[in-house]
């Protein structure tokens, strides 16, 4: 497999802490944030790798979600 | 945070043990864990990703090349191992990662140091 | 009292001129004028984003810029995203790029000459959320770094209020009156290449705000904070931020005086 | 490409960077910037670098100390003739206030926070460019005697 750009570990970084923040969810909702984290990184899947802007974009856009959805506060998703 | 209070208790745990089997230098440390299993363990782990249910999972399977995961399921599987030995792999080497076996050696290598 | 004379001062002009344009729609030809507006859906983020054109007609319009992307937004276009809020310069939503310069919407009036094309662009090198709105999120962290608001240690004998001196209280003049409506942050060269670092015009502004407040007592921790070759010194006196500020405001010479101070600190 | 996350001004803009950036930047490794240059959460305050007064406000009193003893430095030879303690004064405070400039440049448009160590290159060859240009103010002072007596030659030519 070609080596992955800089960005494209930002990706997987904010893939990755995403997964993580599941966990600090109540066990019976994890698997609907799960699925929630799953599905808005597959929404973006026709992205070309060179399309940086649009990927930085959705990059910081990622990370405010992942910043707002950590709050313990929130529990539950649907 | 969630992560940092589950570490702080666990020494604190299995203190007795450890002065059960008189160790001096390392006062919290358990009976050591076995390569199998963290093997062993591992596999079960990754058969929880949906991406891999049906693969046939080997020490050598790289991730992408024979159980022909996209770099996203690779990151999926490797949280899952995450979860499983409750440590956390840091993204230089979490990204450097190619194949079931150097998971596991890294995860051994971790759980010694523990 | 004040107040209200001014309110039926400003409003006057406002009714009689739009009573005139119904009574002569008739007669007078239609002024339509070209508003270029800059566009960016997040939804669609592999899209590009383009200059969009609407045409407005002058004579069935209000004076100000705000007042012609409103009616775009009403009549032609309900998915054009900005932001605004007083429509009087008051609080600083509407901050926006129109015809090369960063002003408030609500205060630029729309130049009348027909041929000319008006374009309307988001605060320049910021990151955008949509069409003409800016993340200003990195700006108000930048604010909050300067602690906004008043530090002492000893509190009025009497218990109640803080006083000051007319001489004092006339320092803030000119200072107070910023509505962190980022216009001359984001206008400054300086800030474009070093936002990251460097405060900008407008938080430069407001921290020399505090610096002379004759109540605060933090001024040599205010003054510490600044002393770095990033936070303030990056300001190479272009003075890009006195020349747009919509309130007529000098952020320039607020950075010199703060850059005096720290040279007697 | 670039006008898609930050605006570019004019349309032409854009186009340049699209096709010259990636020429001028491919070799050059940058350090990636936090999205939205946003470190820590949204409603942390920015945290600025440490203080240090040498950066801050002597390096700048000091800027503008011989920005403003310049200007007698070079008009007095103009008018009464020029000595030697005159004319090395006069090219060394040029020699720090051209170096100043410089610095000012590196740090605006090769910042460490983006280049790292290039920064820090850059910073050294300007330091190493400056040194080559004493020692050659040196050789003018004591051999062609000063630059002052070697502009006029050079005006008179």
């Amino acid at each position: 497999m070609a080596r992955l750009s800089g960005l494209q570990k930002e990706v997987l970084r904010l893939y990755r802490h995403s997964l993580r923040c599941v966990r600090t969810k109540p066990e019976e909702f994890r698997s609907h944030w799960k699925a929630y984290v799953k599905e808005e990184f597959a929404r973006y899947d026709h992205i070309q790798k060179k399309q940086f802007s649009v990927v930085e974009h959705l990059i910081r856009t990622g990370h405010r979600k992942l910043e707002m959805y950590s709050n313990p506060n929130i529990k539950n998703i649907h | 945070m969630f992560r940092f209070a589950v570490r702080s208790v666990r020494p604190v745990a299995r203190l007795p043990v450890a002065s059960r089997f008189v160790q001096p230098i390392r006062s919290y440390a358990v009976a050591p864990i076995t390569k199998d299993e963290v093997i062993k363990r591992s596999f079960e782990a990754l058969k929880t990703v949906a991406a891999l249910q049906e693969s046939e999972i080997s020490l050598e399977s790289s991730f992408q090349k024979d159980l022909a995961l996209d770099s996203l399921d690779t990151v999926e599987a490797l949280v899952a191992l995450e979860e499983e030995f409750d440590l956390e792999i840091p993204d230089k080497i979490s990204d450097e990662i190619k194949t079931v076996g150097e998971a596991v050696n890294y995860i051994f290598e971790e759980e010694q140091k523990l | 009292m004040f107040r209200n004379l001014l309110r039926s001062n400003s409003f006057a002009p406002v009714v009689r001129s739009s009573a005139r344009t119904l009574a002569t729609e008739a007669s007078v030809p239609a002024r339509l004028k070209t508003f270029q507006i800059y566009r960016w859906s997040p939804d669609t983020p592999e899209i590009e984003p383009k200059m969009q054109s609407y045409e407005v007609d002058l004579n069935k319009c209000g004076p100000m810029v705000l007042d012609a992307i409103l009616k775009i937004k009403n009549e032609q276009d309900s998915t054009l995203t900005f932001r605004r809020s007083c429509r009087e310069g008051i609080c600083g939503s509407c901050a926006m790029n129109i015809g090369g310069t960063n002003t408030l919407a609500c205060l630029c009036r729309i130049d009348t000459d027909t041929n000319k094309d008006l374009k309307i662009y988001p605060l320049p090198h910021m990151f955008i959320v949509r069409d003409l709105v800016p993340d200003l999120t990195h700006f108000y962290k930048q604010y909050k770094s300067i602690q906004p608001y008043l530090q002492r240690e000893t509190h009025p004998a009497d218990g109640r209020e803080n006083l000051q001196s007319i001489e004092d209280r006339a320092k803030l003049d000119g200072l107070y009156e910023c509505i962190l409506c980022a216009c001359c942050s984001t206008s400054c060269p300086s800030y474009w290449w070093n936002q990251q670092e460097y405060l900008g015009p407008a938080v430069l502004m407001q921290a020399y705000r505090w610096l002379i407040d004759s109540r605060d007592e933090a001024g040599k921790l205010r003054r510490e904070m600044l002393q770095n070759s990033m936070s303030l010194y990056r300001c190479h006196t272009i003075m890009n931020c006195s020349r747009t500020c919509p309130k007529g405001l000098n952020p320039g010479k607020a950075i010199a005086e703060i850059k005096k101070q720290l040279a007697f600190d | 490409m670039l006008a898609l996350s930050r605006v570019g001004l004019s349309s032409s803009r854009s186009l340049t960077t699209s096709f010259f950036k990636p020429v001028l930047i491919r070799g050059i490794k940058t350090i990636p910037q936090p999205p939205g240059h946003i470190v820590g959460t949204v409603n942390d305050a920015y945290i600025a670098p440490k203080p240090s007064k040498t950066h801050g406000s002597y390096h700048w009193t000091s800027e503008r100390f011989v920005s403003v003893g310049l200007v007698p430095l070079v008009l007095t030879p103009l008018f009464t003739g020029t000595s030697t303690l005159l004319d090395s004064s006069l090219s060394a405070l040029l020699l720090y206030h051209v170096y100043a400039g410089f610095q000012s440049c590196i740090i605006d448009y090769i910042p460490k926070r983006v280049y790292g160590s290039i920064h820090n290159y850059a910073m050294w060859l300007l330091t190493f460019g400056t040194g080559v240009a004493g020692y050659g103010l040196y050789e003018i002072e004591t051999k062609e005697g000063g630059i002052a007596s070697v502009i006029s030659k050079v005006w008179k030519a």
